[in-house]
């Protein structure tokens, strides 16, 4: 075994560590988010300047690599700097689709450059977390397609400038690429509650051409299964970033907040109690990781490892959240403070791609199935 | 031993419970259930409908307007209110200036003041915590120097909640240097729009701007709006924490949010097609939460019905605020949940009086994580959850 | 409402109190546990004398109360002592079963005298906490029947003079009255965990004559149901005494053990701990008296409230049993201190009438149906 | 980054699978398979395969006759043990005294002392803790007096793991007072027969009694049997403390306590005559340990592989214990819940070598409420899990 980082994996790290600490400190990251732009022209183009589009993409669709380490390398930073730009969007689950379906180079370059943003446009009003649940419908239409349906908390939706959405079409599942501009298309764009933007999309009879259909029946299956995958692996890598950032912030607190003129860190009841947190953070590592290389190695193990940190992540997530808020006390619940807006991502991350119990759900079928 | 309210209390709460549903406007309270922040002139209103009944200041005596309402019957006033959606009385004129002056106060400050919280023609806010000192309150490094008949008080105040509303001002100042932290403090009655005094809203996480800061600069107090004596102001703050915590486990909100919970766990579908109230796993947290509650309830009773036969409500105030306090939030938790993706778009807006957006996800929803995010304070204001630990651990258990 | 004791109840409480400090002491009680004859004819006799049977059987059979209240505030001053007699057995099921059903007079006054011991066998090898689930079978036999069957886990099986049986004759639930010495009728005796004794009772073709047979049908259902609940209530009353006394004796502890030259109770971690274990031994105090003054009122929020306090048993009693024993240190793992026995108590609390989860369970089914 | 173990990581794996398979005495993992003790005689014969292969201690370098194992060595071979239900190595002689013999001890020592542990001549125990010194240890008031050539020791020593096998004792004992106190402490090599040496079994809650109280009455030692230096005892017991903390985690323990549990729910039917695997109750709790493990078993080797790499196992060692200890006493905790009414039955007789009657239920219920009982103790033991929260605060957090 060898838990040690590689040299290009250390390398994007500390680019990514750079790039936060100088481009994106919270104060910047604020301003952002209380424009309520969901994104920033110039940080998205560093972030594609840096190669950060490619590095979670495989070498055939442009990329520079696209591993579950990969993955978690970069979203683990992202987190430490609770980064709003759309990059789950657009990298790991847009460009993810189209390079699991092949093809789409050129699409797939100006994405990588910077220069088109993607949403993934799959999960349902009426479907809660169930990924499976798809009620749009694609028609047969000459050459083309005609789409109808609804997606729901669709991540910067408003930002894409194609979404890649689910229908089902001669009921086999299909995904198509679908202009924003597309007649029939409309999206209710609105702020997510950890300062990012998502939208509910209407499809009301868009009329697309044959190019548009990506893949249908298995292939379509596997490229969503896939990219919902690498969704969680993100997210849970993007949380563990955000519980060091928590962590950190509280220990610093700790030890600097004087209260009965002693530092509050020399309080027995907090230290343990920092000891609990801290604990929990290197559980979350441990399943990061485990989930990270296990990735690439299709199985129930793999499987398994992706609901155990998700899991995990809800759980370690909450608890990290709330005692490093209770630990600080009221200014841990300002919003000009950063703490209040991790605990947020943290907790908006519980919401995505299923929450705690349902991934304890299919833990436990997982196990079964074994 | 019998768990069953007497004619009496029974008669009160049919009272409590006409007037209101004859007198609470309905779109106040829409915006109450709903999660929504009331407005200014609504909770004014809502004040003067309670005036009106003298029902507003439930602890002062009859001779002062007040309702002098025995601890349960506070307790059923609140189970009624909460029931009803109407807004939290602001707490700061009629349930923490009031009892200090009617205990502490000149006759002449309980002739002025103690009418025009009635009236609304004061809203008072709390001068308390300063940003070096939170749990630490004696800390606290406003100061007040005699100059003449006036005190010139300079410092800041923080976490002051609802200020932006508020004419007026009690605060703990520093009036003497040396000697313990407690002593030395004074308690000062201040006008909000007097020279020297601004305030700068806290932003919270939530996205709300209910606390402040309030800044002091070379701000001139008469000395007639001394309370009591002066560097005895620790005494009389003491008494301000330590009275009205009579509704502090919350009994009767935590009630309200657990029907909330339970409706919204039986109209929502779960990944499977179930009902979340059928969904072991969730329904396996709401009943814990529920037995927790019943046992709350039944703690906060044996503590009122102690209280109402002459013991003081005393420490096990704080016992009410730590269990109180974890039931409430863990509501939230679970509320946040039930609604799945819906939780995660933001949009408050859509609650206002005249919205004409409809919420995204069903209409609960839209509150469900702010008020997540928002009562984290509650396990850290007034008092935090360690402070209490610390009080039960010195005053009941004798650690 | 009024959450004081009547003189009565008070008086009770204190004579429990007195006879244990006095006559049962926890050299005395480990003395009985040691000798493992499971009860003292002496301590016995004296609970007898003391009225303590009578107290938890109504007027008609014989007794001086048997209401809710009156089975907590005897039980958790049991509990608080840490008795082991057959009074669950004996004096709460048992008699228990012969009040509900009436009649047998003779027999109940002997009982109430401390005279002859009982044991309600029913619960069954196959049937885990489920009391519905009888296998054990009664063929009419002339005008007698024929027993054949097994229990298990039975309390105090072994020192009963007689047993209630449960089984199915002609398709329908019976009670019946089986003399320990009833040929056809073994039982294994053993020690408990908790320093009691039970024993697994064989049932091998058990001739009963026409006068065994107490109830069949509704009434028997009824009889078994009431006493179920009433061993539920007991044994949380009990476990509320138990957990008192632990606390007790922690808070105790912190105050006089020293370590590094200060009581430990001086350690702010411990405090809060200390404080958290008091609030839920409050918590269920407050589950205790909701479900001991509901009880004699049927109906779902009575049985909701009998769930609810055996959830909130089993939970508190395993924060309290752990807690307590941690914040003592070695001294709590050592038999000759009273705490590990009280632990050792809760814990077979748990597994009593119905355990967490069967009762959670529970708790839900009652309140879908109200 | 990769989680593959080497070629000669599993290579080794295998010869230690072959080894036990070959050697192991069958009734010896019975019994330890099923949570029974194994006799003393047991023991030392276990003890005896292992020396025989080199194998007996881990850490002690080859020309002493040990193992040299690397950490994953030793984590190899706990999970190879583990599962093939060999006792626990006792640790007294190879694990704590060897060591401290080993960095402290004079050569002649190492010579007389080290030979007897590997070949079973010698069962040494531990005489640290002292009734009035259990976190406090440097407490401790143990007296060793010079007389000429000899110590004289005097006092009281407690929680001596199988003290009852024991021929040797090493202890922490007092030679020096005033100053602080963890000065003035020494460490002696003593005889369990000397004269004025005494043992009382100490009975624990589960009815086990495999912990003693040594009482010294003028008990003469040479001070030759002292090691190291005088009064530096604190020194070596601080070195031994921290030593040896690799397997602290429990993690091979807990991966078979898992997979015993997960048998057990798959073959125990509910009151719904559903398996408790699938019941979601007790399937939620279970998949939370077992995601809980899956972390704690990469943290582990985390751990070990950056000891492995040259940084010794320092304050993570805590962390482990903190973690591994919550784990495997959850896991006893479900065990017993998982055999439901047959938790109650204490009856351990029934396991004993020749036993002719049957448990009551499944046989894997007899032990499963007194190993619930038993592991209190591990969050106690060797550091209580407050101690190791005060030692990550202070070494890792900077607290």
């Amino acid at each position: 075994m060898d838990f040690n980082l590689s040299e290009d994996h250390k390398l994007i790290k500390d680019t990514i560590n750079r790039f936060v600490r100088d481009e994106y400190d919270f104060e910047t990251r604020l301003k952002i988010v209380e424009e309520g732009l969901g994104s920033s022209d110039k940080i998205w183009g560093q972030i594609a300047e840096l190669g950060l589009v490619a590095a979670v993409l495989p070498e055939e669709a442009g990329g520079l690599g696209g591993t579950g380490l990969d993955i978690a390398v970069v979203m683990e930073e992202f987190g430490r700097g609770i980064v709003v730009e759309p990059y789950l969007a657009t990298a790991v689950l847009g460009a993810g689709v189209l390079a699991t379906i092949g093809g789409h180079d050129d699409l797939l370059e100006s994405v990588i450059a910077g220069e088109v943003k993607l949403a993934f446009a799959h999960y349902e009003p009426e479907a809660r977390y169930n990924p499976k649940r798809i009620d749009s419908n694609a028609l047969k239409d000459g050459d083309g397609y005609t789409l109808t349906g609804e997606k729901s908390v669709v991540a910067h939706a408003g930002e894409a400038d194609y979404l890649i959405v689910s229908a089902v079409a001669d009921s086999e599942i299909g995904l198509f690429l679908v202009p924003a501009d597309a007649d029939g298309l409309s999206i209710r764009d609105y702020p997510t509650q950890d300062g990012g933007r998502a939208g509910e999309v209407s499809l009301d009879d868009v009329t697309l051409g044959e190019g548009a259909l990506l893949a249908t029946g298995a292939d379509a299956q596997a490229a969503i299964d896939l990219a919902i995958d690498r969704g969680i692996l993100a997210v849970a890598a993007e949380a563990l970033g955000a519980m060091e950032a928590a962590r950190d912030l509280t220990l610093d607190y700790l030890k600097t907040r004087t209260q009965f003129g002693v530092p509050i860190g020399k309080f027995q009841a907090l230290q343990h109690r920092m000891v609990d947190l801290c604990l929990e953070v290197e559980q979350v590592r441990s399943l990061v990781t485990l989930a990270a290389v296990k990735f690439d190695e299709p199985g129930p193990e793999r499987d398994k490892a992706l609901s155990a940190v998700k899991v995990k992540v809800g759980q370690a997530g909450r608890l990290v959240s709330e005692e490093s808020i209770q630990l600080h006390g009221g200014i841990g619940v300002t919003w000009e403070y950063a703490l209040g807006h991790i605990a947020k991502r943290l907790t908006m991350i519980d919401h995505s791609f299923g929450d705690t119990d349902y991934h304890l759900k299919r833990f436990i079928k997982l196990k079964k199935a074994a | 031993m019998h768990l069953e309210y007497s004619d009496e209390e029974n008669a009160f709460r049919a009272e409590v419970r006409q007037y209101l549903a004859d007198n609470l406007d309905p779109e106040t309270a829409r915006k109450v259930k709903e999660g929504a922040n009331p407005s200014k002139d609504e909770i004014v209103a809502w004040h003067k409908v309670l005036a009106a009944k003298g029902w507003l200041a439930h602890s002062w005596p009859k001779e002062y307007g007040g309702a002098a309402f025995t601890p349960i019957e506070k307790h059923i006033f609140e189970e009624e209110r909460v029931a009803a959606g109407g807004p939290e009385i602001v707490p700061f004129g009629v349930n923490m200036l009031g009892p200090v002056l009617l205990a502490f106060g000149s006759e002449e400050q309980k002739q002025t003041v103690l009418p025009r919280i009635l009236s609304g023609e004061d809203w008072w806010c709390q001068g308390y915590s300063e940003p070096g000192s939170g749990s630490d309150l004696a800390s606290l490094k406003t100061t007040a120097v005699r100059d003449g008949d006036h005190y010139v008080v300079n410092g800041q105040k923080t976490w002051t909640t609802l200020g932006q509303y508020a004419n007026k001002i009690f605060s703990l100042v520093r009036t003497a240097k040396g000697g313990k932290p407690q002593e030395g403090i004074s308690f000062l009655l201040m006008d909000m729009d007097a020279p020297g005094v601004s305030i700068r809203p806290i932003r919270t996480l939530d996205g709300g701007a209910e606390v402040n800061e309030v800044f002091f600069d070379d701000v001139r107090v008469p000395v007639d709006n001394l309370v009591g004596e002066e560097n005895k102001g620790w005494t009389y703050a003491k008494y301000l924490l330590m009275h009205e915590r009579v509704g502090i486990a919350g009994v009767p909100q935590a009630k309200e949010e657990l029907k909330k919970l339970t409706k919204v766990a039986k109209e929502t579908v779960n990944e499977d097609g179930d009902l979340l109230i059928d969904d072991p796993f969730f329904a396996v947290k709401l009943a814990q939460t529920e037995i927790e509650l019943m046992a709350m309830e039944l703690t906060n009773l044996r503590i009122l019905y102690d209280a109402q036969a002459g013991g003081a409500p005393g420490v096990e105030s704080s016992l009410l605020k730590l269990k109180g306090t974890q039931i409430r939030q863990e509501l939230t938790d679970l509320t946040r949940r039930a609604y799945g993706p819906y939780a995660v778009p933001y949009t408050p807006e859509v609650l206002e009086t005249g919205a004409n957006e409809d919420p995204i996800g069903p209409r609960g929803a839209v509150m469900s994580a702010p008020k997540y995010f928002n009562y984290r304070k509650i396990s850290i204001y007034g008092g935090s959850n360690e402070i209490q630990r610390n009080i039960v651990s010195k005053m009941m258990l004798g650690l």
